[in-house]
């Protein structure tokens, strides 16, 4: 295990102490050390963004904590979902009375500890609504989206709500333009390597040389079959193939297009995958309005990509050119 | 209800209770025996899972042992205790499912003074149901499904067929290993360990093997404190 | 060779074609197909900023063209230093007619061709004055400064530069302040695994399991010693002893500090070592004025990591909060 | 200068020379050599480098050849061409190490009509002399400095001698295989291959073949155009 670490149980704590250090000016520990919140929130008059998930997904989830973004996080253990009662103080943290919108992705730890958490935020009187990413279409067929796990569209739904928060929006505008981002958003996923949990110490799965894991998941779950490796204009259209029709996504329309690297894929061969997607969408009369590529929601060191699309209107165009100022994602306003 | 004097022996058996107050004993070997298998399940999960249900599971469970040094109670009050630690401190899918488990039993529990072969039946139903609202795991899919719904199965044929409490807890004890065995033969559907396929077969599952070693506690210390 | 790409021969190109069309807010094209701009150079009354070299280090070196950062960059294959006409066209897209500083990394290549494409700029009537990185303490003994090589110190070198133009600054100011930058900074890499390079097709080097190469270089240049894999404290430990000593970096001194990861470190990791240098830093009464976290400058997937220290006066402090925006720097003006 | 008539055998072979005019086949020939030997130089770096040598020098030279049929002209000129074409376009160390050498010796024979031993040791001078003005390289580094140095040193020893343009040539050809050969049992101490230390011991260096390779042309062209 070639990693730069000191005890394997405590790389998150220590991970965080490191981060509210570096970046003090954006975000600030609170009581629970597990949940770090924007440095001005509760923001007065805004709804409040919350989110979570376990830990090893860098810059995900807590380099989306910031301005105009995500107001609090729960850090759970790597890969492994935050008890509810994190996801309950971020959720108190985050709140200025006008309500929280959690805005997390479909796992069954998090499904459960977010359900738990609600409960008792709506016991001490707090307003929360939530909106699950299920974005990761290989994870389930058509038809049956609701049990689709949530990989890198999530950070397209902390955006725009995020955005909408900072507009002013209720909890009904934000949730309802959360789930839109959602609704209108379809990833997926390409392994190349596997990744190794410090505290196990091997490495969660193996990619023989040669192979790609199509559809993999965050954490390595299994995708959909093992091909041979294919070139990357043969990646994109492979990819194109299985999210284009599952919207389906047409000509004419427009959308934000989002490359992930995994963990350990340079960026150079995210902006080739980039390349020979956005070939395709062209030649279907599909219109990139807004493009990210780079290590947006990663998988420790996993080789690998993620392609994301999400459709746009209007609403969602004025989102996503709404600046922010966080870690993972910071824009100057799209004029 | 507590019966003064004499009483004909089926009556008695039939009528087999322990209290709620002694009940929290149970807890403490839950406990105790959570604590002394820590590395056991970490070993079994690390065969195809990621090797930390021990320290997960360890976790939870030494932190209320923790709180209850500090407040003791019941046997429905300990549990509500164990329970609230595992749904707020835990995390992963196992804080709230055991989680769920434990506060299903305990709040079954509330208020019964005495248990008996009924109210152990109701909070073992009420346990595995609780459990379904959450999991949508099934017999077969290699998880701790398939030691508590067979044992909780056998406990309730039991209790349908007359039985004591201490033959219907004897059931499930038996029902509840062999539920546990049989994940070994399963491809798991759920977890990480699906992640391995084929390979995932021949080792028990962890989940399986935890619920267990606490439902054998459950009975063993319920009998222990029958009267 | 588990990676996404198309033609190896073509890695740098196709990567290019989509960076352009990612980052069309911030970069354009220009008539050399190797040269990108920002897309608001010249900047008129603005000295230019032009840096260059081999590719495969992304965000560096296109990655710092943008807003008060870097006005054009020459990108050469991987590894391997772009050719004097380059440099020369990036000099000559750069020049507002104010005089071009160009800020490189001291690497044989990289002299040769910038030296020769200074002549042609000169000859054309622009005036060009440079400074070379050589940042990387374990690469040359103390007394043969000179000599060393330059790694994410020049990340440094362009914040302060670029911004040093931006403010208005002449092409000697420019120039004195970014070799101050330069003067003030020292690095040092450790190197856990190798990477490989497309058109190669096997690994650059070997790195034992269990093993670190301690002083690796940003392409891999054998370092001073490789010796087991220590904890992170350690890790830090042995950084702080060779480049704390070097400058020396004294108690009462403010500092940048930049821990950038060399390819598949994730974040988490870089974090964990931040922190432990942050401790001793503190320790030893140097105060941490602002930092970097993150994959600033790689080496296509190696792992492992460097760790930069610039020390600091006023200047150079208004330089480091001034506003930025580049894909590998953005930056709110620090308030 | 020409001679016409006839002169005394020694006189002619000191006199030996050729025009720059008929020298452009040099150029000619180092450019096939290259392209012949592309797989051959890359296979070499291959083993200590990044097996690149080959398809970076033969870029360079192909696009000379081009520019040549469109542009073409005398030994001088078609070398200041491809010096050039490898400064401007080629990058890394090869363009502008190679582009110096091929500049220097065109630079030097520039406005010669005809080349004979003096010519053609002031410009092998140069191209040294230009080298070194770039590159630290010294003989020992396992780089293509142990092929030219001491074949411009033969040369030098030989024209001292008092021999012919073609037998200085000659003397050249040796030591710069010699050279070529010496650097099998070095270990590198600068570019990639250092990065091997003594595992960089056993096999050529890339930049040595190639410039044994170019030497032998040089030496091999302008014998058979010499009268
Ligand atoms: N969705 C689920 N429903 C029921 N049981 C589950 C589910 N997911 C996992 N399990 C059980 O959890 C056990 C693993 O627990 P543990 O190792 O503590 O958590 P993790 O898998 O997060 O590391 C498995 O052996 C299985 O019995
Ligand atoms: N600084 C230097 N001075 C002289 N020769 C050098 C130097 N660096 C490398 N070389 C020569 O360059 C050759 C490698 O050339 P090539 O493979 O084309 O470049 P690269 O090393 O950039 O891939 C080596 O075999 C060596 O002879
Ligand atoms: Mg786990
Ligand atoms: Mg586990
Ligand atoms: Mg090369
Ligand atoms: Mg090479």
């Amino acid at each position: 295990m070639q990693k730069f670490i000191n005890d394997p149980s405590k790389v998150v704590d220590e991970m965080l102490e490191a981060y509210i250090k570096v970046h003090a000016d954006l975000v600030s520990p609170t009581e629970n050390e597990r949940v770090i919140k924007y440095k001005y929130a509760p923001v007065e008059g805004k709804v409040g963004i919350v989110t979570g998930g376990g830990s090893g997904h860098k810059p995900a989830f807590i380099g989306y904590v910031g301005r105009n973004m995500v107001d609090a996080v729960a850090c759970g253990e790597i890969f492994s979902s935050p008890p509810a009662q994190m996801f309950l103080d971020a959720i108190k943290v985050a709140d200025a009375g006008k309500g929280v919108a959690i805005l997390y992705g479909n796992y069954a730890g998090d499904n459960m500890n977010v359900a738990m958490a609600m409960e008792e935020a709506e016991e001490e009187g707090i307003q929360v609504k939530k909106v699950v990413a299920n974005d990761d279409v290989p994870s389930a067929p058509k038809g049956e989206e609701a049990s689709r796990r949530g990989v890198a569209g999530e950070i397209l739904m902390w955006k725009v709500g995020g955005a909408k928060a900072a507009m002013g929006g209720s909890l009904d505008n934000v949730i309802e333009v959360a789930q839109k981002a959602v609704n209108n958003t379809r990833s997926m996923g390409i392994g190349l390597s596997p990744c190794t949990i410090p505290e196990v110490g091997h490495p969660n799965f193996t990619i023989e040389n040669g192979k790609m894991e199509v559809g993999i998941g965050h954490h390595g779950e299994p995708g959909i079959e093992v091909v041979d490796l294919e070139p990357s204009a043969k990646v994109a259209e492979r990819i194109c193939n299985v999210i284009l029709p599952d919207l389906p996504f047409n000509s004419g329309d427009e959308v934000v297009a989002l490359i992930s690297g995994l963990g350990s894929t340079p960026l150079m061969e995210q902006y080739i995958v980039y390349n020979d997607v956005e070939k395709i969408l062209t030649e279907k009369g599909i219109k990139i309005y807004h493009s990210y590529v780079g290590n947006y929601f990663t998988s420790l060191e996993m080789a690998g990509i993620t392609c994301t699309l999400m459709k746009l209107d209007d609403e969602l165009k004025k989102c996503i050119d709404f600046e922010c100022d966080s870690v993972g994602m910071r824009q100057f306003q799209r004029l | 209800m507590r019966f003064s004097g004499y009483a004909s022996v089926s009556a008695i058996i039939t009528m087999q209770t322990f209290t709620n107050k002694a009940g929290s004993v149970i807890v403490d070997k839950l406990i105790l025996v959570i604590q002394e298998n820590k590395q056991y399940l970490s070993d079994i999960d690390g065969l195809t899972g990621d090797g930390d249900h021990g320290i997960n599971m360890n976790k939870g469970f030494t932190m209320c042992r923790e709180e209850l040094d500090k407040n003791p109670g019941d046997l429905s009050y300990s549990l509500k205790v164990l329970a609230k630690i595992l749904i707020m401190k835990i995390g992963g899918s196992m804080g709230p499912l055991y989680g769920k488990f434990f506060k299903a039993i305990g709040t079954a529990l509330e208020g019964k003074e005495e248990i008996g072969i009924t109210e152990m039946g109701e909070a073992l139903k009420a346990a595995v149901n609780s459990i379904a609202s959450i999991s949508p795991a099934k017999v077969g899919d290699k998880t701790l499904i398939d030691t508590l719904v067979p044992a909780q199965a056998a406990y309730e044929r039991a209790q349908v067929e007359g039985k004591t409490l201490s033959e219907a807890l004897e059931a499930m004890k038996i029902a509840a290993a062999k539920g546990r065995d049989s994940t070994k033969d399963m491809v798991a559907k759920l977890g990480r360990a699906s992640r391995l396929g084929e390979r995932s077969r021949g080792v028990l599952d962890a989940g399986a093997t935890s619920c267990c070693l606490i439902l054998h506690v459950i009975a063993d210390a319920g009998k222990d404190i029958l009267y």
